[in-house]
This record gives structure tokens, C-alpha cells and sequence, in this order.
């Protein structure tokens, strides 16, 4: 009998929403010991099914409409409060997404840990026992980690210290949220090996949600793909990853950008160039504690082909962000010349008064396209905000701006409406009409698509390469994610603790590349071929193209 | 360690603002139109340019200012406060007379309000939405814009002048008891002063501390301590109060350095021989020794609150002052 | 629950009063109340009325007045006035003995008008200038003038009791240690000061009256607001209150109740007298009409009954009602607005298109609500005449700043015009007495030949007649000029037990020695 | 938006306040007697010709009670603004410009903080000798470090944000980017505290009269309570009926200010000003 039977549940949406159940009729189940994946885009319920589970509804107003979720036996959806309470933590861990803020900020980690043992009345040393844990999660020293507060550990290692508590009280199941989609891809891989190894030596059940395919394809043994709200495919990894019925898991799997170079474009003569970049940051030093510096760039030197892009890759804390940053002017740098054809000498020397003839050269797209607009201006004098601050007028910028919607493929009614009204893809279009309102010849986007879905990311990629070829833009193209660096550059720098370790032709450098951190971080990558595959169905080679 | 680190930190900085308010001050005070001089000519019915001449010359006011100042900071720095014109006294003696009064009542007020409004800001985010986070939000509202005096004679008509349970005035009955009875007489003359401050107060906190707890609540490590299997009174103890709880600490610290000013307005329906009381007719007096006496006690206790709220912080919060 | 106990009391007290005859009581302790608390309680150097009342019971004066201010003993035995009016010599009492034991000399009274008033006291030194002190003998003093001063024989009063030489002489008065436990010859000794509750005085068992005083001790203790002091009275913890101890609503509802009593009597060493000064160097009060239609428009019978509650009585010139130089006949200005309207368009000042003459401001005084209410009628009752008033607000300081530096078009305030003109009415139009920057002198800029002559002849004319002729003609010519708009004479009230006897016996009032006062039961 | 969820704080609020805007500007016209002329008999309890009775002067209490409504409004939203436009900029220059900028205006700002506010407009006022002007000019000058703090605090987040970035590398100045960028967007808790402030100027300059620092030219109801002080257990309808005006008036302010507040940012801090 399965140790987690869902059967026909239906979670119902406060009245007035855009549709009635958040979760619409959707049955799943997990045997003891086997890992199922639910995998699905942003508003799809896969969280609010694993909330259901343990009946933990992230607002009140989410009521369970229906079905049932037989779980060793019983229906949580039966249990008293005191029942459910023990179930928690006790028979069922979580793990959630963002580890820097799921762990109470003022309380000590043993603490923390040891609340669980106390609340399902472990018996036996709980001091022992949350030392124990620490080491399974491989946590250097546990004994001094237990003293420690949150604030003083790594994401990646409060994730562990997450893990560590979920498993600390030997539940039967455990849930785990989007878990490393906030980590670093590195990190990424050593947590789902945690989670596996976990898993399978104690027989614990995981039910793993997450959004990224590739993913799936490492941890998954059954998936179950959702969509607005209901099930749309279910079966074994093998299945669904290479023989999908449904178009839309094809859709799904296909907008997963392979991890091999695009066609390479020759490299034209050089219209940026940046040579010896230095930036670090000094904390203010204390009354009594010396000012502690982070170096930023280290020496960074590289050159931007006309009609190229250029991928900066790199983790979180590599100084990709600052960089691109520098070369907007938004910091200024400690050293270093950047030169860019049509404007004399190194304009990091600019004074800001003349900065005006750079803002006409090179323009910038954001990674947030909720923060990246103002929400209390009106998208057409959002767009037509640079052009009018440099003094063109009004009537022609207003065509300017219809033609640029049209060519971010937004209907110009769009113009006079708010922010609040566009999804995230539809933002990031305008976000990029904004860039090229001002005409320019680089443009510098700074994790353009880190933050879409990953079928809007596909559209929005296309988009950027179409606009590259039509307008012969030169990018900068910053990214943490190896496979949209790879889909998009011609060449590509790798960073680390703000030095170029490595740089060169994007086909190169994915096949043999020179530096162990950029091997390191190639295999880090989640890739839906490289899954054991007991027998390799035919489909996967089309995937490869 | 830590602790003697934050009060080194504090210690110049806080001697930096009481020279500069105790200079402030100075000057100020000289700005109100007439001198002590003028004040006792009028109020002895007689006055001669001898008798105002003598008084300014015995008070040293008419030396130049600048002179005055420097004589003030001396004094200040031996903490002598000087001579108070109009009661013949020294102006320290008059202060730790009449701080016991104001601190009893204000600091009474300020816990009850702390405590009551907090909890209660607790309960209404617990239950948010509900009717019980309305009717003690519609509550809070209605305690903050009664005005204080309003509130004070309200009471009095009510309780004392109708009912005639409890004293209206002062601090203690005609004829000074002593021992336990003079102690449970104060207490009975503090309860209208008391409840009348800390209605005011309250409502502040109970806004504050809602506000702070729904923020919290909302934080993502409340979800993993539900996940815990933890009931939501442990969750909301265990866990949400200490992150919740600081704005209310730093907010109380603020109020504390603003207990004299509302002291003044309670003190005076009340009759409370307070320093509030005493600090406004100082003023009006132009009793310029015990009004600056009074104005160096209460930026003192203002420092002293920015040093324990900051200290109260840190404790809770070890981020603080390390990031 | 408040008005049972009054009841109970009254029935009690009534009875009681019948039982016993007109006996009076030895012993008992008097509770009585003072606020301000005074800097201090030594007599010349703390002159605040509040500080006045235990300095009367510790020290004595030469003489004593009675209601209508004629000189008694005290002190002084007898005295005689030299036909001249030069010469004042004074017998003084044998058997009087300081608190410390030592005995009272003519050496004291000498050391006290030559040389400690005059040091101390701007009033004394008023006075006590234009005399020569000498001892005569160990029991009798001289004291000698240049010329002729009437008013000398009315100022042995409160401003100048006796202190005692040997403690005092060749020492810096202010900072002399006795101030804080004063040695006085009068009734009572000081025992004790608790600073913020009560000043304690008891009985001078050697007091040269044998016999007195009856009372044990007088306990004068620090009550902070007018309602308080109200309901101790009317509980019974407390017998005496005087001045501005009540509210003037609580005096008439006091003096209602069966077990108190009410008395206007005793402040006639006083005699206050509320006035509105005009500066008479702005226009368009340098015009006689002008200030005439002022008197007129002003309804001083609304000023009396509703804004001092009746504590007043209606003043008609610049000498107080219950002085001997009283003269009642004088312009009597009863409200007449017809009249004030007539005077302004006489002078020219029509009414404007909004109805307004012309516009005046008024310094009101800032010494409570009674004033400010004062002072918004005045603005009400001139607003009616076509006069608009705006009124500029101050504070204690502010208000006296500006009153003696003539910074102002009007003020209002009260003043004592003590017991006889040339002490306390003519400071205010002597045109020489006009001293920027001193108050209580001639602020307003009154110039008037005619009365300067007439004022400096009566004070040094010797003939109370011929005093009393003159000052009747200064008394005519101000009021006609309306020099300043009188308003009220204050009636200070004072509430007391019915238990409590002879506590106002002259017109000293509470500010008397209380030898012979004594509680009942 | 929906009805049932129209806020209804900013209803009841709004409307009240509308309200005594009203009897503020029609006072001539609404009240009975001339509030300042003698129209009865003093002391009369509340009667069919005078509804909340007559002062000690015999002055109509209703009359006096809806020209007060001038003398709050205006001291209210006056100082509001001014102490509004003054916290604005201290808080907006020193939360974007941050650094050295930012520390001197957070020591200015805690400056203030050191004189218990109530006691300093006390000071102010006697300085300047109580009048319309005087009262405005003190509340204003003791009640803006609130709203600085605010301000400041927006600021510093807001400037973070991306779409400032996004103004700046489109070439806008600095002062655009604080007042067409960040400005906007901080409005709405600061209009909540700014509401605040009004019931606090309210409140500050009833204390005021109460305590008698009031014009004398101007009827206001604080002054009103004030001076009935002596024969407030006598004559209770002097207190009370002022007093309730004053009090509905703050409600319905506070009211509106919690509803905005609510509307913006649910968690607004609370930074209520002490008073």
C-alpha cells in the first residue's frame, strides 16, 4: 500500500479569482522509499498540494474543497489539530526554497534543530542527536555550528542545517519545496546528492517539487507534471522525460536550453574594451573591529565584438553583478579603463555631466521585472523616459515608443496602462523597449531571465537574439545559468571571487575547458541526457539539436 | 564583553549631546521676554531699580552671556545645578524631591501601557481580520485621540466628583499619614493619574505591536516553525515575539525620553507635585536655574534610554551592530 | 458620599458651638494653608503674601491698625507727634523677651528702620530715607524728618517688623543663617520647615502678653490647587484660608455651609484696586474724550458680580473706598454707551464701513483664568462702542517686562494703594515718578501740574483735614481726566471654622499676630 | 474596486473630517451667537436656546465649540505640511545620499529628540508669546523628526530598487530620480504619518490652550477646557462638550490615516509621534 495516497484533491480559491480551485481534482502517490518529482511553472499548485499534505495553507483563505490524502493509513484532511501538529515534523519534514530566511534569525542553530527532538518528545541526548544530524548533512564542526547563529552560516549551509531538522525526528516522508533553487549551481548538485543519499539510506520518501527539468532528471524515480492547478501528465521518470504524451510536458522540455553552443558568429572588430578593472567594497571599520574589505574585480580585462555577446557567468558573490554595474557608470570603478568605439578615451573617467553621449551607447536590462519598473508610471512614459530626459521631442518619441512596443511584440494600448497590469515576461519586454529606446549600440543585461518561468524565459531569449541580428546590437550577457550562457554567446568569461578564470569561444570552453572551476561548475549543471537512463529511448538524440 | 563595547560607544556621544542641549537650552531660555529680575518685582508688589538691580546683581545676570554660559557649563560638569531664584533653594535638592513623583507616575503608566498593549496587539494579529483585531484596533483608536486632560477630567468627574471612590487631586491626602498607609494612600491617589497616561500610551503600542506581528508572521521561518509541528502559542512565544519585539523596545525607548512631556499635562489636572508640573511654571517663571536643572535630568534620562534600548537590542537582536 | 460628611459635621459642629459660651479654649493645633510655598519666611527679605502670614506670628510690629487704620499699640506702649510734625517719639514695652531669651531694646528698633529695612525693603526704604532714628533711651526711640510726612505714623505696619539687632547687626541679611529658623518676639516660635509639606509653628511660652497665645501650634502646610485646599476646608481637616487660596466660585459655595464662616474684612492695610492704564503717549488715549468713553462703555457692575463673582466692590477713583481720604463724590461714569458714542464721534472717530472706529490692543494680565476673563469682556463691551480690541497674550515675565518699559497701549492689573495715598495712590500720577523699566511707577506718562502740587502738599502737610481737603481735589481732577479706567476694589475673603475665633481682629487680618485667636472644641 | 471592500475607515473618516471642514468654514453662518459676545446669562446648564449651555461669561458653548473647529484645523494641517515638506527633505536627501550626509541629518534629527517634544513647543511658544502663528511655527518645528525618519527610511529602500537604476543609466539627474522616481513611491506612508501629524498638531495645540498658551483672539477648545477648569465639577458641560469635539475630530483623522495606512503597506510601522 503506498505510504502517500492523494486522491481527487481540490483546494478552492478565495471568490472573485481568475478561477475557482487553485488545485482542480489531482490524485498522486508515493511508495516508501521512492522519490516523486512534481514539476510545474509559477501558479501551477504544486506547493499548495505539499501545504494540503500536512495542512499547513499559507493564507486562511485557501479552504481544501475536496478529496482525500491517505497517508500511513490515515486522512490528514480527517485529523484533529493535535494529530496534524504531530504529523508535522514528526511522521512528515519540509524543507522550503529560501534558506536565508526560513530559519529564525535570532535563535541559536542547536537550538533550532534540537526544538524538533523536543516537540516529538525524542528520547534519548538531544544535544547527541542534533550533532548527529549536523554531521549527516556533512557540516564542518557541529559541536561550535550548534553555538552559532543563522546570519553566520552560508545559504548552502543553512539548506543543510534545514535538512538536518526535517530528518532530525525519523519521518517516513519528506517534502521538499523548490530546495536549491535559490542556491548556487554548485551547491545546487552537493544538496540534491545530500537529499539522495538521505533518502535512500533511511528509506525516507521525498516529494520534491521543483520547476527545473533537469532536476527532475537527476532525482525523480516517478514525476507528476501540473498545470494551472491540475495534473497534465504522470508516470515513471523514464516515461514522462522521453516519451511525454502530453504537448504540453514537450513544450516544457523543450524550452529547456541544451547545454551546447549556438552557431558561433565571427568575431567582429572590437567595439568594447575594458582592460585592469579593480572594485572592492570596505565595510566602515568599528570602534574596535578593523574594516573588512570584498574584492569585487581583481585585474578584470576583456574585449565585446560588434554584432557578439559576450557571457559573463559566474555564482552568486563573483562580481558578474558589479561589473556589469561599472560598466553602466551606476558604480564607479577604484581602476581600470573601459573603452567604447565612438566615445574618446576611458569613459570611466567621465565626469557625470558628460555622461549623456554613454547613456546613448550602452543600455541595460534587469533581472527583477517587478522592481525594474516604476510602479506609478505608465508604461509609455516609462519607455519614453530616456529619449525626453535628452531632450527629443514629444511626437516623435511617441512614435518611437509605439514602434518599439510593436517590436517587443506588445499592442500599443499597452502604453497608457500600469506595471501591476503585465505578467513578468510581458515587463521584461518592456523593460528591453526601454533599453533600446535610447538607440544603443551595447546593451548590458544583468540575469535578463533568471526570474521568468522557464517557457517565458525561451520567448524572451528569442526575442533578444532576433532584436541582436536586426539592430547589430553588441551584448553583455550576464548570467548565473551555464545553458542560457550557452544558448546566447559567441564567447564567454567565467568569474570567481572577481577574477576571470576563464575565457574564450563559447564552444570551446564547454568542451574542454581550461580551468577545474569551469569543469566544476559543467557538471554541476542539471541535464536532462546525462540521467542514467536504464534504456535510452530513441527521442533523446532529437532533444540534443 | 559586548556590553562595555556599546557603552564606550555611547559614553562620548552622549556627553557630545547633553554640552550641546545644556547650551540650547541656555540660550533659548533667554529668549522668553523678561528675566527671574522682573518676575519677583512683579509678584512683591513693590520695585524699585535698587531692588531689580540688586537681584540681578546677586544672581549674576548681569554679567555678559557669555560669561553666564561658561559659569553654567563649569557648574554643569560638577553637576552643581545651582541656586533656584523664586524657592531659595538648591535646584538639585527640588529635582530629587520632585523626580520620585514624576517617575512613579510616568514609568507606572509606561509598563502598564508596554505590557497590556502589547499583548493585546498580539492578540488582535493573531486573530487578524477577525472582530476581535477590529474591536481592539476601534479600541486603540479611540485611546489615542482622547486628548489627555480630556481624559483626565473625564475620569475625575466620573470617579471621584460622582462616585467618590477615588481622590482627585494630589499625591497624597491633607494631612501626611506614614509607613504602610502613607505608601497605600499615594497608591490610591496615583490610580486616575496612572490610567489616564497609560491610556494614551497604550493605544501607540497596540497599533505598534500589531503592526510588528502581522510583519512576522508573515516571515518565512514561521512557516518552517508550524512545520515543526509546533502549536501556534509555541510559535508565537517561542518564535515570533522576539523578532516582534523590537520595534516595541525601541519605541519604548523613545517614549521614555519623552515621559516629562507628558507628564506636564497629567501633572497639572492632577495637581502631581511632579517635575513636569513644576518644569512648566519654571518656565513661566523664568526660573532659569530649575528650568535648565530640569531640562539636563530629562536629556540625561534620554540618553540613558538610547543606551539601554540600545543595549535591550542587542540582546535581542545579535545582528545588530556586528553586520 | 462627600455631601453626607459635610452634613454629619455641620449638625456636630452646631451643637457644639451652643454648648459651650464664649469661652475661650486653651490649646489646640490650628491647620491652616499657604501657597506658593514661599523662598523663604524672613521678614523685609520675603515679602510674597504667602510668605507674609508665618513671618506676622513669629515678629511684631511697633503698632498695630485697627479697621478703619488707626494706630494701636503693640510693640510701642504709646508715642506722641511733636507739633511740628517733625519729631516721633516712641515708648516701648519693658518685659518683652526674643525667642532666644535675649530682651527686646530700642536698640532693635533703631537697627531695624536705619539701617535693616532700609536695606531690604524698597517699600521701607520708601519711607524710612527721610527719617533720622536715634535711641533715646534703652525703652525709648525718636524719630526725627526734614520736613513734615503725614503718612509716617501709618507705616509701623507689616512692612517693617522688628528683628532682633544682636543677631543681625554687621551681617550680609540675605545669607544671614538665621532666615531658615527666624527669632521673632511675637506669639509664636518657628519649629520646623519640611520643605514641599508644611512650616510649623508653636507656642512662645514667654510671650510679654501673659496668658497667650491660647493655640498650641499653627500648622501652615503646602496644598498645590485651589480645589484641594477647597475640600479640606469643607471636610473639617483644615480652618483657615484666606486670599487667593480658593476660587472665588468656591468661596460663595464655602460660606454657605454650616460650619464655615466668611470675612471681607482685614486687607485694609491693602486696599487692592483693579484699573485699566492707558499709555497716554500713543493717540488716541492722550485725548480725555477718548479714555471718558471708555468709562462709559465699561459696565464695572458686570466686572463685580459675574467676572469676581462678588468677591469686589466697584471703585470710583484712585483712593480706596475704605481710606479715610475716601471722596465718594467724584464723576461716577455709570455704563452709558450712548455717551461713549456721542464722546468718540465728537473727537471724529466715526464708525467705518465695517462698523469700527478705530482698533486698540490690550495687555491682558496673565495671572489665571479670572483675568483672562477680564480682559475678553473688556474687549466684548468695547467691541459694542465700535472699538475693536485685540489682545496681546504674555506671560508672568512677559507681562512685567513690558508693563515697566511702557511697551503697551493698554494693560490691566491690580495694585495695593496701601494705607494712605502718599504710600501707595500717588507713585502712579506723579509725573516725576515715571521711571522706565521700574514697575508700579508712573507707566502710563499721567502729566499733570496741578496734581503733582496737590499730591506733594498733602504728603507733607500735617493737618489730617487740610490732607483730606487736597486729596478730595486730586481725587475730582483724576477721576474728571479718567487718568486711568478704575474698575473694582478686590475684596480678599477669608474662610474659616466656625470653631476658629479671633482670627481677623484688625486690619492686619490673617496677617495678624493670632495672640488672642483660639479654637473651640 | 469592490464595495465590500472599500475601506471603510477612509469612509467614516473622510466623511467626519469633511465635516467639521465644513463647520469650520461655515462657522459664521452655523452658530447661533457671536462666540465671543456675552448672549446669556453665565453658568446656564444645557437649555433649549443654548444647547451645551453658556460659560462663565454667559458666552454661547455651541458657538464657541464650532469656531474651535478653525482654530484645529488650521493649526492641524498647517503644521502637518510644514512639518511634512521639512521631514520630507531631511529624510529624502539623507536616505538617498546616504554616508556622511546621512549621519549628520540622523544627529540633527535624534537632536530634536533629546528635549521632550511636548516641553519644547512649550519653550517655543513662551519664546514667541502664545498666538496663531507662534503655535504653527513651534508644533511644526518639534514634530517632523517622525516623518524624517520615515522618509528616510523609504528612501533608503526604494534607492536600492532596480528601477532607480534604471532612471539613472537612463541619464536622469539625481534631483529627478528623488522627486519624479523615489518620491512617488514613498508617498503613501508618509501621507499615512502625515495624517498622524495632524491629530498630533491637533492635540499638541489643545494642550496648549489647556494649559492657557493659547491666542486669546481665537476661540480653540482646548482653551475652552482649559478655563473651565476652576468650576469643571460645577459647570461639567464646559468640559465635556469642547472635549468631544476635539476627541471626534482625532478619531475621525486617526481613522483615515489608518486606512490609508492599511491600504498602502499593511505593516505600517506605527511610527506614531510621541507626544
Amino acid at each position: 500500500m503506498a505510504l502517500l495516497s492523494v486522491r481527487d484533491l481540490k483546494v478552492a480559491l478565495p471568490a472573485g479569482g481568475d478561477r475557482t480551485y487553485a488545485v482542480d481534482g489531482v490524485s498522486m502517490e508515493i511508495d516508501r522509499g521512492e522519490t516523486l518529482c512534481v514539476v510545474g511553472e509559477s501558479g501551477s499548485g504544486k506547493s499548495l498540494t505539499a501545504s494540503a499534505i500536512v495542512g499547513l495553507m499559507p493564507s486562511r483563505s485557501l479552504k481544501v474543497a475536496g478529496g482525500s490524502i491517505l497517508f500511513e493509513g490515515r486522512d490528514t484532511l480527517r485529523m484533529s489539530a493535535r494529530e496534524l501538529r504531530a504529523l508535522r515534523g514528526g511522521r512528515i519534514g519540509f524543507v522550503f526554497q529560501d534558506p536565508l530566511s526560513s530559519l529564525n534569525p535570532l535563535e541559536r542553530i542547536g537550538k533550532q534543530v534540537s526544538e524538533m527532538l523536543r516537540q516529538h518528545n525524542w528520547h534519548g541526548d538531544r544535544r547527541r542527536r542534533v550533532i548527529e544530524m549536523l554531521a549527516a548533512v556533512q557540516l564542518p564542526s557541529p559541536e561550535t555550528l550548534v553555538e552559532a547563529y543563522p546570519w553566520q552560516l552560508s545559504g548552502g549551509q543553512r539548506q543543510r542545517v534545514m535538512i538536518a531538522t526535517a530528518l532530525a525526528a525519523e519521518p517516513s516522508l519528506l517534502i521538499a519545496d523548490e530546495p536549491t533553487s535559490a542556491l548556487d549551481v554548485t551547491t545546487q548538485a552537493q544538496i540534491l546528492a545530500l537529499l539522495r543519499d538521505l533518502t535512500k539510506r533511511n528509506g525516507t520518501s521525498l516529494f520534491f517539487i521543483t520547476h527545473d527539468f533537469g532536476v527532475v532528471a537527476e532525482m525523480a524515480d516517478r514525476v507528476a507534471v501540473m498545470r494551472g492547478g491540475k495534473l497534465v501528465e504522470y508516470g515513471t521518470r523514464n516515461a514522462v522525460l522521453y516519451q511525454p504524451r502530453e504537448d504540453y510536458t514537450r513544450r516544457l522540455l523543450g524550452s529547456v536550453p541544451p547545454l551546447e553552443a549556438g552557431p558561433a558568429r565571427p568575431a567582429g572588430e572590437t567595439i568594447l574594451r575594458a582592460a585592469g578593472l579593480e572594485k572592492s567594497w570596505v565595510t566602515r571599520a568599528g570602534m574596535f573591529r578593523p574594516g573588512r574589505t570584498v574584492n569585487a574585480l581583481r585585474n578584470v580585462s576583456f574585449e565585446l565584438g560588434r554584432g557578439n555577446t559576450l557571457a559573463v557567468v559566474g555564482e552568486s558573490g563573483s562580481g558578474k553583478s558589479t561589473l556589469a554595474r561599472v560598466l553602466m557608470r551606476l558604480i564607479d570603478a577604484d581602476a581600470g579603463r573601459v573603452e567604447l568605439a565612438g566615445i574618446s578615451g576611458n569613459y570611466l573617467d567621465l565626469r557625470s555631466r558628460e555622461l549623456t553621449a554613454l547613456r546613448q551607447k550602452v543600455q541595460m536590462v534587469f533581472q527583477d521585472p517587478y522592481a525594474s519598473l516604476n510602479p506609478r508610471r505608465r508604461i509609455g512614459a516609462a519607455i519614453a523616459q530616456g529619449p525626453l530626459t535628452h531632450g527629443e521631442d514629444r511626437e516623435t518619441v511617441r512614435r518611437h515608443v509605439l514602434g518599439l512596443l510593436a517590436r517587443v511584440r506588445l499592442d500599443s494600448s499597452a502604453a497608457e496602462r500600469y506595471p501591476n497590469e503585465f505578467s513578468g515576461g510581458q515587463r521584461q519586454r518592456i523593460a528591453i523597449a526601454r533599453a533600446l529606446a535610447m538607440r544603443p549600440r551595447v546593451l548590458i543585461a544583468d540575469e535578463a531571465v533568471s526570474a521568468l518561468d522557464v517557457s517565458v524565459q525561451a520567448e524572451i531569449l528569442t526575442l533578444l537574439q532576433d532584436i541582436q541580428r536586426e539592430e547589430g546590437l553588441s551584448m553583455v550577457f550576464v548570467t548565473h545559468d551555464l545553458r542560457v550562457a550557452a544558448r546566447m554567446a559567441d564567447q564567454i568569461i567565467v568569474m570567481q571571487s572577481g577574477m576571470i578564470v576563464e575565457h574564450g569561444a563559447m564552444e570551446e570552453v564547454l568542451s574542454a575547458p581550461k580551468h577545474s572551476y569551469t569543469a566544476k561548475l559543467i557538471n554541476a549543471v542539471p541535464q536532462l541526457s546525462s540521467a542514467e537512463a536504464a534504456e535510452p529511448p530513441s527521442n533523446i538524440l532529437e532533444l540534443k539539436k | 564583553m559586548r556590553f562595555a563595547y556599546t557603552f564606550l560607544a555611547w559614553l562620548p556621544r552622549a556627553l557630545l549631546v547633553l554640552v550641546a542641549i545644556g547650551l540650547l537650552n541656555f540660550f533659548l531660555i533667554r529668549l522668553a521676554p523678561g528675566d527671574p529680575a522682573t518676575v519677583l518685582a512683579g509678584e512683591s508688589g513693590a520695585s524699585d531699580t535698587r531692588f531689580v538691580e540688586e537681584i540681578r546683581g546677586r544672581y549674576g545676570l548681569d554679567q555678559p552671556l557669555w560669561w553666564q554660559a561658561a559659569t553654567y557649563l563649569r557648574n554643569l560638569a560638577t553637576f552643581d545645578l545651582g541656586m533656584s531664584y523664586r524657592m531659595q533653594r538648591d535646584v538639585a535638592d527640588i529635582i530629587t524631591e520632585r523626580v520620585p513623583a514624576t517617575l512613579l507616575l510616568t514609568s507606572t503608566a509606561l509598563t502598564l501601557a508596554i505590557i497590556v498593549g502589547t499583548l493585546l496587539g498580539i492578540r488582535a494579529a493573531r486573530r487578524a481580520g477577525t472582530w476581535q483585531d477590529t474591536l481592539i484596533g476601534a479600541v486603540a483608536v479611540l485611546c489615542y485621540a482622547t486628548p489627555v486632560f480630556w481624559a483626565g477630567l473625564l475620569l475625575v468627574l466620573l470617579f471621584s466628583v460622582s462616585l467618590g471612590l477615588l481622590p482627585p487631586f494630589g499625591m497624597s491626602g491633607f494631612i501626611r499619614k506614614s509607613g504602610i498607609a502613607a505608601a497605600l494612600d499615594v497608591l490610591h491617589h496615583l490610580v486616575l493619574p496612572v490610567v489616564t497616561l497609560a491610556l494614551f500610551y497604550f493605544a501607540v503600542y497596540v497599533r505598534l505591536s500589531r503592526a510588528s506581528t502581522l510583519e512576522v508572521l508573515g516571515r518565512d521561518f514561521v512557516r518552517s516553525a508550524r512545520a515543526k509541528g509546533l502549536s501556534e502559542t509555541r510559535v508565537l512565544y517561542g518564535h515570533v515575539l522576539r523578532n516582534s519585539i523590537v520595534p516595541v523596545v525601541t519605541m519604548a525607548g523613545l517614549q521614555i525620553g519623552q515621559l516629562l512631556g507628558g507628564a506636564v499635562i497629567v501633572e497639572s489636572v492632577f495637581a502631581w507635585p511632579g517635575i513636569g508640573r513644576l518644569a512648566f511654571d519654571a518656565l513661566i517663571q523664568r526660573d532659569y536655574n530649575l528650568i535648565l536643572g530640569i531640562f539636563f535630568v530629562s536629556s540625561i534620562m534620554v540618553v540613558l534610554a538610547n543606551l539601554l534600548t540600545d543595549m535591550v537590542v542587542r540582546a535581542i537582536d545579535p545582528r545588530v551592530g556586528r553586520s | 458620599m462627600e455631601k453626607l460628611i459635610t452634613l454629619v459635621i455641620a449638625a456636630f459642629v452646631g451643637m457644639a458651638s451652643l454648648a459651650s459660651a464664649e469661652e475661650p479654649r486653651r490649646g489646640g493645633a490650628l491647620q491652616s494653608v499657604l501657597w506658593p510655598e514661599p523662598p523663604g519666611i524672613m521678614t523685609g527679605i520675603n515679602t510674597q503674601s504667602s510668605a507674609l502670614l508665618p513671618t506676622t506670628k513669629i515678629f511684631e510690629s511697633l503698632l498695630k491698625y485697627d479697621f478703619n487704620l488707626n494706630p494701636k499699640p503693640n510693640l510701642a506702649e504709646s508715642w506722641e507727634i511733636s507739633p511740628d510734625g517733625l519729631k516721633y517719639t516712641f515708648k516701648l514695652r519693658r518685659n518683652v523677651r526674643w525667642h532666644d531669651g535675649k530682651p527686646f531694646t530700642a536698640d532693635d528698633v533703631v537697627f531695624t528702620y536705619a539701617d535693616y529695612s532700609i536695606e531690604v525693603h524698597p517699600r521701607a526704604r520708601q519711607v524710612f530715607e527721610r527719617t533720622r532714628v536715634s535711641k533715646i533711651d534703652d525703652y525709648t526711640v525718636e524719630f526725627a524728618l526734614k520736613e513734615p510726612f503725614a503718612p509716617l505714623i501709618r507705616s509701623f505696619d507689616l512692612c517693617c517688623l522688628i528683628v532682633p539687632a544682636h543677631l543681625y547687626k554687621g551681617t550680609d541679611f540675605r545669607n544671614n543663617p538665621n532666615n531658615l529658623k527666624p527669632v521673632g518676639t511675637g506669639p509664636f516660635k518657628f519649629k520646623e520647615w519640611k520643605r514641599g509639606e508644611y512650616i510649623h509653628l508653636v507656642r512662645n511660652d514667654n510671650y510679654w502678653r501673659d496668658g497667650l497665645p491660647y493655640l498650641d501650634e499653627i500648622y501652615y502646610r503646602f496644598v498645590p490647587d485651589a480645589a484641594s485646599r477647597a475640600l479640606a476646608l469643607e471636610t473639617g481637616q483644615m480652618q483657615l484660608a484666606t486670599q487667593n487660596d480658593l476660587e472665588l466660585f468656591d468661596v460663595n459655595r464655602l460660606a454657605k455651609l454650616g460650619h464655615l464662616d466668611m470675612t471681607t474684612k482685614g486687607w485694609e492695610w491693602g486696599s487692592p484696586i483693579v484699573w485699566i492704564e492707558m499709555n497716554l503717549r500713543k493717540k488716541p488715549f492722550n485725548d480725555k474724550r477718548f479714555r471718558q468713553a471708555l468709562m462709559y462703555a465699561l459696565d464695572r457692575k458686570y466686572f463685580r458680580d459675574v467676572i469676581f463673582q462678588g468677591s469686589a466692590n466697584l471703585a470710583t477713583g484712585p483712593v480706596h473706598s475704605g481710606s479715610p481720604f475716601y471722596e465718594p463724590n467724584v464723576t461716577p461714569y455709570v455704563q452709558d454707551t450712548a455717551k461713549a458714542e456721542a464722546l468718540l464721534d465728537e473727537m471724529g472717530l466715526k464708525r467705518g464701513a465695517d462698523g469700527k472706529r478705530t482698533t486698540i490692543k490690550l495687555l491682558g494680565l496673565p495671572y489665571g483664568e479670572v483675568w483672562n476673563r477680564a480682559a475678553e469682556y473688556t474687549r466684548q463691551a468695547l467691541r459694542k462702542v465700535g472699538i475693536e480690541v485685540i489682545l496681546e497674550p504674555s506671560d508672568a515675565a512677559g507681562w512685567a517686562e513690558r508693563t515697566r518699559n511702557w511697551d503697551f497701549e493698554m494693560t490691566m492689573y491690580f495694585l495695593t494703594t496701601l494705607g494712605d495715598p502718599a504710600l501707595g495712590v500717588s507713585r502712579t500720577f506723579l509725573s516725576d515718578n515715571q521711571k522706565q523699566g521700574v514697575l508700579f511707577t508712573n507707566h502710563a506718562g499721567y502729566a499733570n501740574p496741578e496734581v503733582d502740587a496737590l499730591f506733594n502738599k498733602a504728603a507733607i502737610s500735617t493737618s489730617d483735614d487740610e490732607r483730606k481737603k487736597l486729596y478730595s481735589q486730586v481725587q475730582k481732577i483724576l477721576v474728571d481726566d479718567a487718568a486711568v479706567l478704575w474698575l473694582v476694589e478686590l475684596i480678599w475673603p477669608t474662610v474659616y471654622s466656625k470653631k476658629l475665633h479671633n482670627a481677623v481682629t484688625d486690619a492686619s487680618g490673617p496677617n495678624g499676630s493670632f495672640a488672642e485667636t483660639w479654637l473651640a472644641k | 474596486m469592490r464595495l465590500h471592500d472599500f475601506p471603510w475607515r477612509i469612509g467614516v473618516g473622510g466623511a467626519l473630517l469633511g465635516l467639521f471642514a465644513v463647520i469650520a468654514i461655515l462657522a459664521p453662518v452655523l452658530a447661533p451667537y457671536d462666540p465671543f459676545a456675552i448672549s446669556g446669562p453665565p453658568l446656564v446648564p444645557p437649555n433649549s436656546s443654548y444647547l451645551f449651555g453658556t460659560d462663565m461669561l454667559g458666552r454661547d458653548v455651541l458657538s464657541g465649540m464650532i469656531h474651535g473647529a478653525r482654530v484645529s484645523l488650521v493649526v492641524g494641517l498647517v503644521s502637518a505640511l510644514c512639518s511634512a515638506v521639512i521631514g520630507i527633505t531631511v529624510g529624502a536627501i539623507a536616505g538617498y545620499f546616504g554616508g556622511a550626509v546621512d549621519r549628520a541629518l540622523v544627529r540633527f534629527t535624534e537632536f530634536f529628540q533629546v528635549i521632550p517634544s511636548f516641553m519644547f513647543v512649550i519653550l517655543l511658544v513662551a519664546i514667541l508669546t502664545p498666538s496663531l502663528g507662534s503655535i504653527v511655527a513651534a508644533i511644526s518645528l518639534v514634530i517632523w523628526p517622525p516623518v524624517a525618519r520615515l522618509v528616510r527610511s523609504e528612501f533608503m529602500t526604494l534607492k536600492t530598487r532596480e528601477f532607480v537604476e534604471a532612471a539613472r543609466s537612463l541619464g536622469l539627474s539625481h534631483g529627478a530620480v528623488i522627486v519624479r522616481e523615489i518620491l512617488p513611491n514613498a508617498m503613501p506612508p508618509v501621507l499615512a504619518v502625515g495624517s498622524l501629524m495632524v491629530a498630533t498638531a491637533i492635540l499638541t495645540e489643545a494642550s496648549l490652550s489647556f494649559l492657557g498658551l493659547a491666542d486669546p483672539n481665537m476661540i480653540s477648545w482646548g482653551y475652552m477646557i482649559g478655563s473651565a477648569r476652576s468650576v469643571f465639577r460645577q459647570a461639567w458641560w464646559l468640559s465635556i462638550f469642547p472635549g468631544l469635539m476635539l476627541f471626534l475630530t482625532v478619531f475621525a483623522i486617526t481613522l483615515l490615516s489608518e486606512g490609508l495606512g492599511d491600504k498602502t503597506n499593511p505593516n505600517l510601522r506605527g511610527n506614531q509621534p510621541g507626544l
